[in-house]
């Protein structure tokens, strides 16, 4: 069996490519799904947790993960879309009325 | 001392806690008279799904031609097809849930019952989560009464124009919205596991997304939810990370677990507390994770607004109470601060500092206030950071200290309540009639309607902290609460050196300092109120709307009573935060 | 100490006065223009008159029954305050009370003050109340003098420091308003300023001087107190004459004395009743008053202590003394003369007062008392001719307004309420007279008389005070060198006095009239006269009171007892011009010799002449106004030299002191005022709007930071957990 | 014309009640006598409640009204407000009688009269805790005297329907300032008196207001809550202890009489109420706050900007009782409980007092608006509190007292001169109007008794004060004297100055002032009269007979030193 350390490395790994993809793509698609990459690394955590611990519960958790991020697509999706329904762009950076 | 001292009150006794626990499994009996409040959400919230969808469709039994009626769909009925029954049935729910709560809080004789599944606590219902849920409800309430005229449902009859049409169809998604925030809520004051309290978190945030974008049919409102959104899901994914690193710590996110093996954790443990409080301090609007925060708040229409700066920065306060106070604090018998406490203590001056400087120059009043809602995190902040300073192993009864603050950063969420949802929501009156994005908006107010007018400057004053409204008696106790935890036991001694008091003790003067310098742009509201012309277009009276005038005059008679007589409510408050069990 | 009797009642003295004043004030408003009002009761003058009287006739009865022993009433509480020694813990209380006093130097000045008030009054009914500019607004001016009146007999009967104070700047204001009482005329505004902020400078001294005065006599400023012998020498010396000192600068500045002296021409802007009484009878004597009542200290205080406040006192005296007559040499202007000759003489008094106090100081009592009289009765002799000096010039002046009247609006009866005061006629100015002798012969004796007094012709008023003053002075000198000064000053200032004050006789009423108007004028007004034929024979019966010791009697009234009239005449002759000691017998007749020579003899040169042809002056100035014409004729005494020369000039600026004095107001203290104005709103102000802009621009900044990209949103919340992750690391 | 008739004789209805009300008044007024057995609350609601509830109570009706209605009802509403005040007044007037004739009263340090206490909020040991002493009563009397006062000046005031209540609003909350015993109820009216400040500039200020209201406001908030964080620590640096008044919560009381008890009997021989560092800091962040209030130079501009755009009752109130709150706070809390600090800072006070006096009045000489002239002098009239408190006498501290209480009565009529001069000319520029004397008899003559009351004329109320001042400062002190005395001929300076460029020279020329755009120059109305003679009246009353006020001052000063200074209890 893996060692749960390489997978909770892998999680880490994950995690900062989408935090960084967060903040450095435009796109809103994009940036959703940097987001679920984060999203995945926790469930890898979770998962990789719990079999280092050998609780069951860490198992339960990452399904409940899985499910606010599908909750979270869903939602995300339908906000971009009214987004492009407006300002007609899905580019984070063209969409800045509000400010200061 | 100070144990003798409360033992004497009628409603501390000691252990209370422990004997009137009571524990229950989950569906079972006991669970739903204990969960009665919530329930009566559920059915609320399924309610406004079925009511309005009621209709004379009929179901055919395969195969025959016998039509069963099935009532959902098809020609809607005229009685429950009208668009005003959503609010009114939300209304109405969040009243009775509300009224429940208070009732049986507000004598103070309440046992915690605790829901469990197997060995895992879930939910623990206690003075501390009533209260919280009180103000959740409390704020979705104030904000649903209001969005009954600010989102107005119109009746069929008659020709109506596009936007009267959106606002009749989307009465029940905005509604099923609000109850479902206040669910998600409740659920994230209820949790005793931090995965159950993040579980709460997003279902409270996702319907705020929504709510955030709810007008999707104007620019701004599509920007505001997208921006609140893609910052949101940073954050509680960061958060979510961060849980993730604790259960690889600890092997559990039950509370009771983590507080008690905390001493015992490694640096790991120090880096989920710092993701996770990022995570909470999205919520909270802590600087730097404040930045969508205005903008949210500038697209949303007011009443949902002044349900992100109250009931959800409430909701994320719960989160770092939990995180900060419950699990990451150091064992009574160790003698050292908390970890987080200089983190903390950054945060809360920095938060305080850049939210007042914000909002000094804005023009625009939602973002002032979004703005003033980032300062008010600072203060309250800056008092948990006072609970994580204290020594713990060096005085007899430290719990006080703790409960005394916590208590005060409670009365201040509870009056935010009162006074900033009240500010909003005479923002709210005002967008009736158009945008309340620029401060000429105002103008004029104070003579166009007096006594609305009069309304926001004591709001704005409660704001600004001055006595004797309650945003004064908050600031206060908050303040109070730092000073007094910073001398500590000093006063016995008799002779004292400014030096032998905590350094904590300057972030109670950087408060005050930074409520001097929020004056101005309170006061600036009031200067446009009361001395300006109204602008083009506003010179007619105001809106009428009975019930959002309702929910101001709610407002304005709370925020003027606690402050002038807070006693009951800070008893609650402590009661509340003694349910904590610091000690 | 206290005595119950008629010294109860004398507070009223000042308190009828008082109280007239709202009484006048408000009857004045109700029934201003009223034919009764006007006619009858004199828009005021009757009321004033009767209160004055009332003063007056109580003064007298007090004065009779406090001749020749001290006299304290009952001493009422004013106030109550308390002092804590910081050591002991001790909280006294501290009385400030308030009573009368009563000695021989109260009596004086009462008598002076109540005497005068009352004449002036008199005068003044005739003089205000002609005169049309004043219509309407006399009840002002009766209201505002009786105020004045109230103060300085109040002042004199005061039993403490506080108390003489008090009184003392109550004169002050009604001098403001007095000589501001033609408030419409930029000139008058400016004296009255002039006069309370210069008086103002000096009563500062005189406050830090009872301050420390209270502080060293235990918190006490009653007299009763403050001049016990045993109190005296418990105090501090060094720190006495601090106070002391103090408390002269004050005087300086009430008596306009060098170099606080630039207000009184200035204030020769009031109408002439006011100048009389101000500037000769009451307020000017209020310094020499104060520091009169010092000799207790200097003779009971260690010998030698207070000897240099002594000569500085006299030094001052000295100086202004010549000053004033230099100054008053150039004057055209006929009151001016009368008020820089007021200034000189007073500096006489301070002279013999400096003399007296260093007698005092020096353990020479009988030198001390000697001197101490001298002073005093040149005050009495002083105020009264000098009273009757300005009257009669009032006089002069209002007769010379009614005939520029006649001749300018011959024929215009109708318009008799046209201003006359627009055009360039000077009626103050002595270029306009002359001749006047014949025409207006009580004015011109009570002149005649008066300016002899002052000069200290023989045997007549100021003749007995001056010699003794000038004496003393000099004795001092043989003990001391530093008194030479002041010493040659007054023999020097005594011919210059006699220069100028012939000076003014001559050239107003000897001469041909040098103009049109000056033809026309003939004494005509009622009540004016009245108080000039009192006053002269006051000024002639100085020997009387000469006679009766009041010399001695003045230097210490407990031993001074008239005895025997002729015996007191020939001792006080003798004393002049007998005098045992030749070095003051040589003195006094070369004093004799420049005053009564010298000085007339320059005057009658340049200014004498003979009256018009049938014009004829009453047989006592006849001779005179012949001898100067003869002088006259005679001398080739040619001054044009003189009087273009650069000292002339510089006389005809007054020395330079008021432009000096303006520019160091204006440029200096003003400017430094508008500094500090603009500092104040530019720094002090600038630095709170300094924060607010700053804090604006710090608004702007913080905020600049939303931009508006979500993705910078979500990258400052990345740099936060940096910074959180940071923080707990640092910590952990 | 018809609908005017019948409003009239609502008017007239109105003005009956009004006059019944002032004969009720009246009545109450004469001699009566205060109960003293403690069955009867006088203060809280006669003089602190009522007018505040009346206050807001007309405030909301007035705001109902409509615009053309609205000067209609002023007439009765300030009638109203007036017979309100009285209410006050004759309470205060009774108490004062009753202390003059009866002497009833023990009105020394820390012995109170009519005291009252309940409780308030239990669980920070707050309590309405109300009382007056020697301290407090004569500014509570001036506060009764000054505002019916000010509304009788300022009856012509447009707007009158709010101007007058906000007017009585101030009346009450000031006398709560002065008769709050308990730091929290302290603060709470602290900073209660701000809000009808901020409106009467506000609405009814000159040019700037907009600018002054909120400088005013954030500036001394600025200040104070400085102050609060102070009290606050002290608040909590004071012994726990459970019972009636302590705080439930934090164990504490914000009582203040308790404070001072206890801080007292600490401060006994070598021991120190709390330390002698503490004490210092906690002495320097009270008196922050009120130095502002006072206010001190350097943080005193915001008072000339307040009081140049200021209404004229503003303007009065402002300077007559408000800047007494700040010699009052520091007179009631830190000197009594701190004072070894203020031994500590002996020297700075004097140094500040002594700043504020001369720069206060060498910057009046280089003022061209009278009433900012006017404003810069009461900054020099505070500095001689200052004085007074540097001077650790008792004498010293009975000046101050009295110099709160005369320049009570003194600035309040410089400013309705300087209002009424707004008023009437349009203008308040020294030198753009000259010869007023001739224009305005009886305003010349009030403005030149105000001037010569503020220089420290004797006899007038303002001379007492400063001369006892001088007698305590020169042993302490000595030659630093001369400055005071500097100033006292500046003060002169100043004031003579702009009298001889306003109300004298020139106005026999005929030329009515250029701001009047040739209209016929008016002299002063009757209301304005009425107040100026009342106020000139009392500022001679109290200029001949000081002690009638300087004999409480005096009972408390010696009290509070007996009871805070003398360490060993003599």
């Amino acid at each position: 069996m893996i060692d749960p350390a390489w997978v909770s490395g892998l999680a880490a790994i994950l995690f900062i490519i989408g935090l960084w993809g967060a903040f450095s793509r435009k796109n809103a698609i994009v940036v959703l799904m940097c987001i679920e990459l984060m999203l995945n690394a926790v469930n890898l955590q979770f998962v990789a947790a719990a079999s280092h611990w050998g609780d069951v519960t860490g198992w339960v958790y990452a399904v409940f993960a899985i499910a606010i991020a599908a909750a979270e697509v869903a939602i995300g999706l339908a906000i971009f879309l009214s987004m492009y329904g407006q300002h007609e762009t899905i580019s984070l950076d063209e969409v800045n009325l509000l400010k200061n | 001392m100070i144990g003798q001292l409360h033992s004497s009150r009628v409603y501390s006794t000691e252990g209370v806690s422990e004997m009137d626990n009571e524990s229950v499994e989950v569906f079972s009996t006991e669970f739903w008279q204990a969960f009665a409040p919530e329930m009566v959400l559920v059915i609320g919230l399924a309610l406004v799904f079925i009511v309005p969808n009621l209709g004379n469709s009929k179901f055919r039994i395969p195969l025959t031609k016998v039509q069963v009626p099935w009532f959902l769909g098809g020609r809607r009925f005229k009685i429950t097809g009208s668009p005003a029954i959503p609010g009114i049935l939300a209304t109405a729910t969040l009243f009775t849930a509300l009224g429940m709560m208070i009732i049986e809080t507000i004598d103070g004789d309440m046992a915690s019952t605790t829901v469990t599944s197997g060995d895992i606590v879930l939910l623990q219902i206690d003075n501390f989560s009533r209260f919280f849920e009180i103000i959740f409800l409390a704020a979705v309430l104030l904000a649903s009464m209001a969005s009954l005229d600010r989102i107005p449902a119109h009746t069929f009859s008659g020709k109506k124009s596009l936007d009267e049409m959106y606002d009749n169809r989307r009465q029940a998604d905005f509604y099923i919205l609000m109850l479902t925030t206040a669910l998600g809520m409740s659920t994230v004051a209820l949790a005793q596991d931090l995965f159950v309290l993040f579980i709460g978190l997003e279902l409270a945030s996702l319907a705020t997304y929504v709510l955030v974008g709810f007008h999707k049919e104007s620019k701004s409102g599509a920007e505001a939810g997208v921006k609140y959104f893609i910052v949101g899901s940073v954050a509680s994914g960061i958060g979510l990370y961060g849980l993730s690193l604790l259960y690889l710590e600890f092997g559990s996110l039950q509370l009771t677990t983590l507080a008690a093996n905390w001493d015992d954790g490694s640096i790991l443990g120090t880096i989920a507390l710092g993701l996770v409080l990022v995570g909470f301090g999205f919520k909270v609007s802590a600087a730097p994770f404040h930045f969508a925060a205005p903008d949210a708040y500038a697209g949303a229409n007011s009443p949902v607004a002044g349900v992100l700066a109250t009931a959800s920065k409430a909701m994320g306060m719960i989160g770092l109470i939990r995180v900060l106070l419950v699990v990451a604090l150091p064992d009574s018998q160790t003698d050292g601060s908390a970890v987080w406490l200089y983190t903390l203590a950054t945060l809360s001056v920095v938060t305080m500092t850049w939210g007042n400087l914000a909002a000094l120059g804005s023009t625009n009043p939602k973002r002032m206030l979004a703005y003033s809602s980032v300062a008010h995190a600072g203060y309250m902040m800056a008092a948990l950071t006072a609970v994580g300073a204290w020594k713990w192993g060096e005085v007899d009864a430290p719990a006080d200290y703790a409960e005394a603050i916590v208590a005060a950063v409670l009365f201040h969420l509870c009056v935010l309540v009162a006074f900033k949802l009240g500010a909003f929501l005479v923002l709210g009156l005002l967008e009736m009639e158009g945008g309340a994005s620029r401060l000429s908006a105002l103008s004029g107010l104070a003579r166009r309607d007096p006594l609305i007018g009069t309304a926001m400057f004591i709001f704005m004053l409660a704001l600004a902290g001055v006595p004797p409204l309650a945003g004064f008696m908050s600031k206060f106790l908050v303040v109070a609460g730092i000073v007094s935890a910073s001398v500590g036991e000093l006063s016995t001694n008799g002779s004292v050196s400014f030096s032998d008091i905590h350094w904590i003790w300057w972030l109670a003067l950087a408060m005050f300092l930074n409520s001097a310098i929020s004056v101005f742009y309170y006061l600036r509201i009031g200067v446009v109120m009361f001395l300006d012309t109204p602008e083009e277009g506003r010179r007619k009276p105001l809106p009428h709307g009975a019930s959002i005038r309702m929910a101001i005059w709610i407002c304005l008679v709370a925020t003027i009573i606690l402050g002038l007589s807070g006693d009951t409510l800070i008893d609650m408050c402590y009661r509340a935060a003694e349910s904590l069990n610091l000690a | 100490m206290s005595e119950s009797g008629i010294i109860d009642y004398a507070v009223l003295i000042p308190l009828l006065p008082m109280l007239a004043f709202p009484v006048i004030l408000f009857l004045g408003k109700v029934f201003n223009g009223t034919p009764t009002w006007v006619k009858n009761v004199k828009e005021g003058g009757i009321i004033a008159l009767t209160v004055m009287g009332a003063s007056l006739a109580l003064a007298l009865v007090v004065i009779k029954e406090h001749m020749h022993h001290v006299g304290t009433s009952n001493v009422y509480t004013w106030f109550e305050s308390s002092w804590w020694n910081a050591d002991t813990g001790a909280i006294t209380t501290k009385v400030f009370g308030v009573g009368v006093y009563i000695d021989h130097l109260t009596v004086m000045l009462l008598f002076v003050a109540a005497f005068l008030c009352f004449l002036i009054n008199i005068f003044s009914i005739g003089y205000m109340n002609t005169d049309p500019i004043n219509d309407n607004r006399n009840h002002r001016f009766y209201a505002e003098f009786v105020l004045f009146c109230s103060g300085m007999l109040g002042m004199v009967l005061a039993d403490s420091f506080l108390w003489l104070f008090i009184f003392w700047e109550l004169m002050g204001l009604c001098s403001y308003l007095l000589i501001g009482f033609y408030y419409e005329r930029p000139s008058a505004a400016y004296a009255a300023k002039k006069a309370f902020l210069t008086t103002r400078v000096g009563d500062v001294f005189l406050v830090i001087g009872l301050v420390m005065l209270w502080n060293l006599f235990d918190g006490h400023l009653d007299y009763a107190y403050v001049f016990n012998e045993a109190n005296i020498a418990a105090v501090n010396q060094g720190d006495l004459q601090i106070a002391l000192g103090m408390m002269f600068i004050g005087a300086v500045g009430k008596s306009a004395q060098f170099p606080l002296h630039v207000w009184l021409p200035d204030a020769m802007e009031g109408p002439t009743p006011v100048s009389a009484l101000i500037h000769a009878a009451t307020m000017v004597n209020a310094g020499l008053y104060l520091v009169a009542r010092m000799f207790p200290f200097f003779s009971f205080a260690e010998v030698g202590s207070l000897s240099t406040l002594a000569i500085i006192i006299a030094c001052i005296g000295g100086i202004t003394a010549v000053m004033a007559a230099l100054i008053a040499f150039v004057q055209m202007d006929l009151k001016k003369v009368l008020a820089y000759s007021t200034m000189s003489q007073l500096a006489y008094i301070f002279t013999g007062l400096g003399s007296a106090l260093w007698f005092a100081n020096n353990g020479y009592d009988e030198l001390a008392a000697f001197a101490m009289g001298a002073s005093l009765f040149h005050l009495f002799n002083h105020a009264m001719a000098k009273g009757m000096l300005f009257m009669a010039s009032g006089s002069v002046i209002h007769e010379m307004h009614h005939a520029h009247h006649e001749v300018a609006h011959h024929g215009h009866d109708d318009d008799h309420h046209d201003d006359h005061h627009d055009d360039d006629f000077d009626a103050q100015s002595m270029a306009n007279m002359g001749g006047l002798a014949s025409r207006m012969p009580i004015t011109a004796t009570a002149m005649f008389f008066g300016s002899m007094s002052i000069i200290g012709i023989p045997f007549i008023g100021g003749f007995w005070s001056k010699e003794g003053i000038i004496s003393s002075a000099w004795q001092v000198a043989l003990k001391e060198p530093i008194f030479l000064l002041p010493a040659m000053f007054v023999l020097i200032g005594a011919g210059m006095t006699g220069f100028y004050m012939s000076r003014m006789w001559f050239m107003t009423f000897a001469g041909k009239p040098k103009t049109e108007v000056a033809e026309k004028v003939h004494e005509q007004t009622a009540w004016i006269p009245i108080p000039l034929v009192i006053l002269t024979f006051m000024t002639l019966g100085a020997f009387v009171l000469a006679g009766m010791h009041a010399g001695n009697w003045l230097g210490n009234f407990e031993t001074g007892h008239y005895s025997n009239f002729f015996e007191g005449v020939g001792s006080e002759l003798e004393h002049v011009f007998l005098n045992h000691d030749p070095f003051l017998l040589i003195l006094t007749y070369i004093a004799i010799g420049l005053s009564l020579v010298l000085g007339p003899s320059f005057a009658m040169a340049l200014y004498g002449g003979s009256l018009d042809e049938g014009q004829k002056a009453k047989p006592w100035m006849q001779w005179a106004i012949n001898l100067s014409s003869k002088v006259n004729s005679n001398s080739k005494f040619d001054n044009t030299e003189w009087a273009n020369s650069s000292l002339a000039d510089s006389l005809h600026k007054r020395l330079h002191f008021d432009d000096i004095y303006d520019a160091a107001m204006m440029k200096i203290v003003v400017g430094f005022a508008n500094l500090s104005a603009v500092f104040d709103s530019r720094f002090i102000d600038g630095i709170i709007k300094t924060i607010e802009s700053t804090s604006q621009e710090a608004s702007r900044r913080v905020r600049s930071l939303t931009t508006g990209s979500a993705r910078d949103y979500i990258m400052m919340a990345a740099l936060g957990t940096l910074v959180i992750f940071m923080l707990l690391w640092g910590v952990a | 014309m018809g609908s005017n008739q019948s409003l009239d004789i609502k008017n007239k209805e109105f003005m009956l009640v009004g006059g019944l009300l002032v004969v009720v008044a009246g009545l109450m007024a004469f001699f009566p006598t205060l109960d003293d057995s403690g069955t009867t609350d006088w203060i809280s609601i006669p003089l602190v409640g009522f007018p505040i509830v009346v206050s807001c109570i007309l405030l909301a009706f007035a705001s109902q009204e409509s615009r053309d209605r609205k000067e209609i009802i002023a007439v009765p509403i300030r009638l109203f407000t007036l017979c309100a005040y009285l209410v006050p007044r004759a309470i205060s007037t009774a108490l004062f009688f009753d202390w003059l004739i009866l002497v009833d009263w023990d009105l020394m340090y820390n012995e109170y009269a009519l005291e009252k206490e309940y409780l308030w909020i239990e669980s920070i040991g707050a309590s309405w805790h109300v009382g007056m002493d020697g301290l407090s009563f004569p500014m509570v009397w001036l506060t009764t005297f000054l505002v019916p006062v000010t509304i009788i000046m300022t009856w012509e005031e447009k707007d009158g329907a709010t101007y007058h209540p906000l007017l009585l609003m101030m009346g009450g909350a000031l006398i709560g300032v002065f008769v709050a015993l308990d730091l929290f109820l302290f603060y709470v009216f602290w900073e209660l008196t701000l809000i009808p400040m901020f409106f009467l500039i506000l609405k009814w200020g000159g040019k700037d207001r907009r600018y002054a209201a909120q400088k005013f406001f954030i500036y001394t908030f600025c200040a104070s809550v400085i102050m609060l964080l102070g009290l606050i620590t002290l608040y909590f640096l004071q012994p726990e202890s459970t019972g009636s008044g302590y705080g439930t919560v934090t164990g504490r009381t914000c009582d203040m009489t308790v404070l001072f008890s206890n801080a007292n009997a600490k401060n006994m021989g070598d021991s120190v109420f709390l330390g002698k560092d503490m004490q210092n800091i906690l002495f320097a962040m009270l008196m922050l706050g009120f130095l502002v209030k006072l206010p001190a130079v350097p943080f005193h501009t915001w008072l000339p900007d307040a009081h140049v755009q200021a209404p004229t009752g503003g303007s009065m109130l402002l300077a007559g009782v408000m800047l007494k709150m700040g010699a009052y706070g520091m007179l009631r809390i830190p000197i009594a409980i701190l004072p070894d600090a203020l031994v500590f800072y002996q020297d700075i006070i004097m140094a500040i007092g002594l700043i504020s006096l001369v720069w206060g009045a060498v910057v009046c000489l280089g003022q061209t608006n009278l009433k900012r002239m006017v404003a810069y002098s009461s900054v020099s009239h505070m500095g001689v509190i200052l004085l007074g408190i540097a001077s650790m006498q008792p004498i010293g501290y009975a000046a101050a007292l009295f110099m709160m209480f005369a320049h009570g009565i003194i600035s309040p009529m410089l400013f309705a001169v300087c209002g009424a001069f707004k008023h009437h000319y349009h203008s308040m520029e020294i030198g753009s109007m000259r010869g007023m004397a001739k224009w305005s008899p009886f305003l010349a003559v009030y403005m030149m008794f105000a001037w010569m009351a503020s220089l420290g004329l004797p006899l007038l109320a303002g001379f007492v004060a400063e001369f006892m001042v001088l007698i305590a400062y020169w042993p302490e002190y000595g030659w630093w004297i001369l400055l005071p005395g500097f100033v006292l001929a500046i003060t002169a300076g100043y004031y003579l100055w702009s009298m001889q460029r306003t109300i004298f020279e020139g106005g026999d020329e005929g030329h009515p002032p250029e701001s009047l755009n040739g209209e016929t120059p008016p002299d002063i109305t009757l209301p304005e009269n009425i107040g100026m003679i009342i106020l000139a009246i009392f500022t001679v009353i109290f200029g001949i007979f000081p002690f009638i006020a300087l004999g409480m001052m005096d009972d408390w000063t010696v009290a509070l030193f007996e009871g805070v200074f003398n360490r060993g209890g003599i």
